[in-house]
């Protein structure tokens, strides 16, 4: 992997995270002005603002466990420093993401279907549990003392909760719920169906209109992801660097 | 082979043994399930819908409870490094420590479990799903628990680090369970639920005592 | 079975800070070497990663007859400071735990329990031994399960001088048989060893 | 007295240090009021008239776990024995010691309890009576929890242990607490539930360092 | 202030069985005194029963010129097998507390590190320590908050040879300030010292 190496994955990130911060910025900015100019839905009203935001933020945060996770197992099968880096890193904005999701899904919940939370609903159960794994992978890295044994026991736990991703994503097709079913990545191959010419979407799901602030706002918050994991594991390598220089000095003295 | 019925017999001493095992682990169920009660208001009408969860979830914490010495013992008085040099491998001594935790813990609270959900109210013609429920996630339960009890080794946090870690693992089994039985009580199918939760309980078992060895070898280094 | 052990090289480190690096050295069957140093040099941590718990930094152990995982489940005996024993069970539970966890037989028990007078002690719980005791039923599965190397932690620390001598025949015994010690001390063996500098 | 103030800052470092104290009994805490709708079955009608109560019986459960160590590794690692060398008395040490219990793990949940049953919907009004009951609950289980911590010592079975002692110790705080909340939620007077509450806690405010201290003299023996 | 201990007729017993009885010893200021014996004697035994922490079977403990209760909670130090460190906290805070709740001063504890070059290690986590390391942190109190009565448990075990030196001294020191010391030990002490067998 042309990123597996420390130095260059530096030298690659020091550009890529403003790209991505750049880029993150501008599609946020036109897919929520987009999103914020759409008329009413006639039957949702004002919260069908919530289709910009709430479906997208879901899927990063899904997106970030599995960045977390695959680092994770990097981290543990191949001992590759970087990728610890990586997962320590990811696991605080994975866990914003997850909470935003929670409570953007709550939120919608109340208008929707009448109820801020849904206990026997299995994708919000599920979410949950992904929202709990998070929570776990950053209080088993805080109490364990030694900082690599630390991140090898994080990443154990990380690769365990890997399987509840797919529940996630399925479990509005394995059992009934009242969650939306369908899926983001249809949407984005319709806009890019439409793109090439096709036109008209052939899904009667979204109106065309929320089409392209739905996108935008999905590749943005993707990539306003991949600048703060960015950032963070370059904070991550040099609070490593740092400390190894510290106790080599101190052992020295 | 004959080094592994050693070390479950082992085990199995030590989670019963000095009046343990389930003679603590029983009292500790029925006074969650009596407390309850007490903090709720003891409403009869209120109770009996809900009984079967909460021994449910009692089951839950009190396996997680009886989880913590699981490997933090092993880990502070050097009897990890002696499991590690032993002849079979890392893998199957977890497998045969949760066994074992399983047998002396999680069997008698299953026997238990009917038992409080009567006293708190369920139907008695569901004691028979109750149990087998009870037995089935006490295998999941000890099985995943152990995960957490293995990844925390070395923390100093014990308890409550298990029970974070390991939280999110319980959900599943707790809600399948849970499901399984109201359904019964609803006079509703309840198969596929108690399916789910044999699938989640032995899938556990064939898979978390990979990452407990890997989370044990790694406290050791 | 172990025919010989090599450390080449070996570097560790602790918690990102190097022990020492390019420790070499060398033991043959019917041989006993001792790793001296300061407090903090890096004894422990070699015998640990002899037995396979910490990870070289750079070089390695190489097991001459037996690949690594086999020398570790087979063919080597750790005594620390830690004895893995359970201070609620009775001695006599314990020392036939360990002892038949390393492959010893119940025969090899009844040894252990003669040759180190562990007689009086077997009805205690642990928790009531004292510190020699204890040392002494930890060093039980040495005699209990035959295994070609013994690798020890200031073993006789705690013990009496009639111990002492005691289990200077035992470690005189075993290399006789071929076996081989690598120990850690502060105080020299009572046999003929050849000491290895740690460095720190 | 300078003795004492370095004990109880050693207390609290203990309590909080690395990522410990309230950062995992608040987790903890809020999964056990997180998974029992779960096991419930979440049906809402029937989870807000015993919120409160299942909130209250979550924190006694979680002052349970934390309580664990509160001793046993002071036995173990024989820090105990340093801690009888001190000009101090021995009640005077365990007072200290159950008092930073409570600062570090109480008082936080203290703060979290009402914001948990508000979510399992409880009455907002309710806020300040659950915190403070919350507060004045934390300070009894602490000391409580600390005599059957102390009774443990030694006995290699720890956190089941420890609550079958203190389980019978917790049913009047609970109820008092439950009863006062349930009595304001009703519109009721709750003062006499919150009065007992507070004479339970601060009688074993005043008693329990006695009965631990002599539990701790007992364990060196 | 304690002016001597008077060890009278002393029995013990641990779990209904009787170690030993008719122990008399002396111990005065500037003295130093071992106890030596098997394994199992009862060492261990008598250092605890001096501290308080067992209660004499027969017999008693005097202490001159204090009262029991002021000895054990102002006159004396105990430093056993187990040394009460926190294996999560900082060398540093653990030889503080350690230092203060024993009755020492913040210069105490500068002195303390100074006179056993514990400099080095104030900032590691304790679990880290070696355990050479880990046994001069548990003596740091020892300088750090003077007391009169050093009990001892093989206070020397671990240490490397210059550490026994340095420890050395510091005994001697102590001693001729007008201390007391009173050891279990298996290999003799670098200070002079009535030797006191306990036959168990
Ligand atoms: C707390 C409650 C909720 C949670 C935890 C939640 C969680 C999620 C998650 C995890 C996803 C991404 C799934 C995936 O891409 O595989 C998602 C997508 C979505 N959610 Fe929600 N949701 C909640 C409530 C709602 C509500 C009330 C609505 C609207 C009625 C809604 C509509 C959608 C839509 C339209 C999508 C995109 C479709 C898809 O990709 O599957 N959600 N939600
Ligand atoms: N888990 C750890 N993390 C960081 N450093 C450690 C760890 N364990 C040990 N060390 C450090 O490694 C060094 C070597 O420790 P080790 O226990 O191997 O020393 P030793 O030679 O056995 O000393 P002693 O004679 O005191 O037993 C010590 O300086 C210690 O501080
Ligand atoms: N809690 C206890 N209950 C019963 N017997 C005990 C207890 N503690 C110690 N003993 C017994 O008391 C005897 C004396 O123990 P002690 O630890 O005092 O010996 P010691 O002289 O210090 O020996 P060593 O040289 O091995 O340290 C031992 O035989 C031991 O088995
Ligand atoms: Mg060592
Ligand atoms: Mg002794």
């Amino acid at each position: 992997m042309f990123l597996a190496n420390p130095q260059r994955f530096m030298s690659f990130s020091k550009w890529a995270a403003p790209i991505f911060g750049v880029l993150a910025v501008g599609m946020l900015g036109i897919g929520f002005t987009l999103g914020f100019t759409v008329p009413d839905d006639y039957q949702q009203g004002q919260t069908v603002r919530l289709l910009f935001l709430h479906p997208q933020v879901s899927f990063v945060s899904m997106m970030a466990y599995a960045a977390m996770g695959v680092s994770a197992f990097f981290g543990v099968v191949f001992r590759h420093l970087l990728a610890d880096a990586a997962a320590r890193a990811a696991a605080p904005i994975g866990a914003g993401f997850t909470f935003l999701a929670l409570l953007t899904g709550s939120f919608w919940g109340r208008p929707m279907w009448g109820t801020w939370w849904e206990w026997t609903d299995p994708r919000i159960m599920s979410e949950l549990v992904l929202f709990l794994f998070f929570l776990g992978y950053m209080a088993l890295l805080s109490a364990v003392d030694d900082e690599a044994k630390a991140t090898r026991a994080a990443n154990i736990l990380a690769m365990v909760g890997l399987p509840n991703l797919a529940v996630v994503h399925f479990s509005v097709y394995w059992w009934n719920s009242l969650h939306q079913g369908s899926s983001i990545t249809t949407t984005i191959m319709a806009w890019f169906h439409s793109l090439s010419g096709g036109g008209q979407a052939d899904k009667p799901g979204l109106a065309p209109i929320y089409v392209a602030p739905f996108v935008l706002s999905f590749f943005g918050l993707a990539c306003l992801f991949a600048a703060l994991w960015l950032v963070r594991i370059r904070s991550e390598v040099w609070r490593r660097k740092a400390g190894a220089l510290a106790v080599q000095a101190a052992g020295k003295a | 082979m004959n080094e592994l019925a050693t070390l479950f017999r082992r085990e199995l001493a030590l989670a019963w043994g000095r009046g343990g095992g389930p003679m603590l682990a029983l009292p500790f169920y029925a006074c969650i399930a009596t407390l309850l009660p007490f903090a709720v208001g003891g409403d009869h009408a209120q109770l009996a819908p809900i009984a079967t969860g909460i021994s449910w979830l009692a089951l839950a914490l009190t396996s997680l409870l009886s989880l913590e010495r699981l490997f933090e013992r092993d880990f502070e008085d050097g009897a990890l490094d002696l499991l590690a040099l032993g002849a079979p491998s890392m893998v199957a001594t977890c497998f045969i420590k949760c066994l074992a935790q399983w047998l002396a813990t999680g069997a008698p609270l299953a026997i238990a479990a009917p038992i409080i959900a009567l006293g708190l109210g369920a139907k008695p013609e569901l004691w028979s799903l109750i149990f087998t429920s009870a037995l089935l996630g006490g295998l999941g339960f000890a099985f995943t628990g152990g995960v957490g009890a293995a990844l925390a080794i070395g923390s100093r946090r014990g308890g409550v680090l298990i029970a974070v870690i390991v939280l999110p693992l319980f959900v599943p089994p707790v809600i399948f369970g849970a499901t399984a039985i109201s359904q019964a009580a609803d006079g509703l199918a309840w198969q596929s639920g108690f399916a789910l939760l044999g699938a989640y309980s032995l899938a556990s078992v064939a898979l978390s005592p990979f990452a407990m060895a890997a989370a044990c070898r790694n406290a050791l280094s | 079975m172990i025919t010989g052990v090599e450390i080449e090289n070996l570097a560790l480190t602790r918690g990102d800070r190097l022990l020492f690096e390019g420790f070499s050295a060398q033991v043959s069957p019917g041989e006993a070497a001792t790793l001296v140093g300061a407090n903090g040099a890096g004894k422990t941590s070699i015998l640990r990663c002899v037995a396979g718990f910490i990870r070289p930094h750079a070089g390695e152990v190489i097991f001459a007859g037996a690949d690594p995982d086999e020398a570790r489940g087979q063919g080597l005996h750790f005594v620390g400071h830690q004895d893995g024993l359970k201070s609620t069970r009775l001695a006599r539970d314990e020392l036939n735990f360990q002892s038949r966890w390393t492959g010893g037989s119940a025969a090899g028990v009844e040894r252990a329990i003669e040759t180190l007078a562990l007689g009086p002690l077997m009805n205690l719980e642990v928790r009531k031994l004292s510190a020699g005791q204890r040392r002494r039923l930890a060093l039980g599965r040495l005699i209990a399960a035959p295994r070609t190397l013994w690798l020890l932690d200031e073993p006789m620390a705690p013990l009496d001088t009639a111990r002492r001598a005691m289990f200077g025949n035992l470690m005189a015994a075993h290399l006789a048989g071929g076996g081989m010690i690598l120990a850690a001390v502060h105080d020299p063996l009572p046999v003929p060893a050849r000491t290895l500098e740690v460095a720190g």
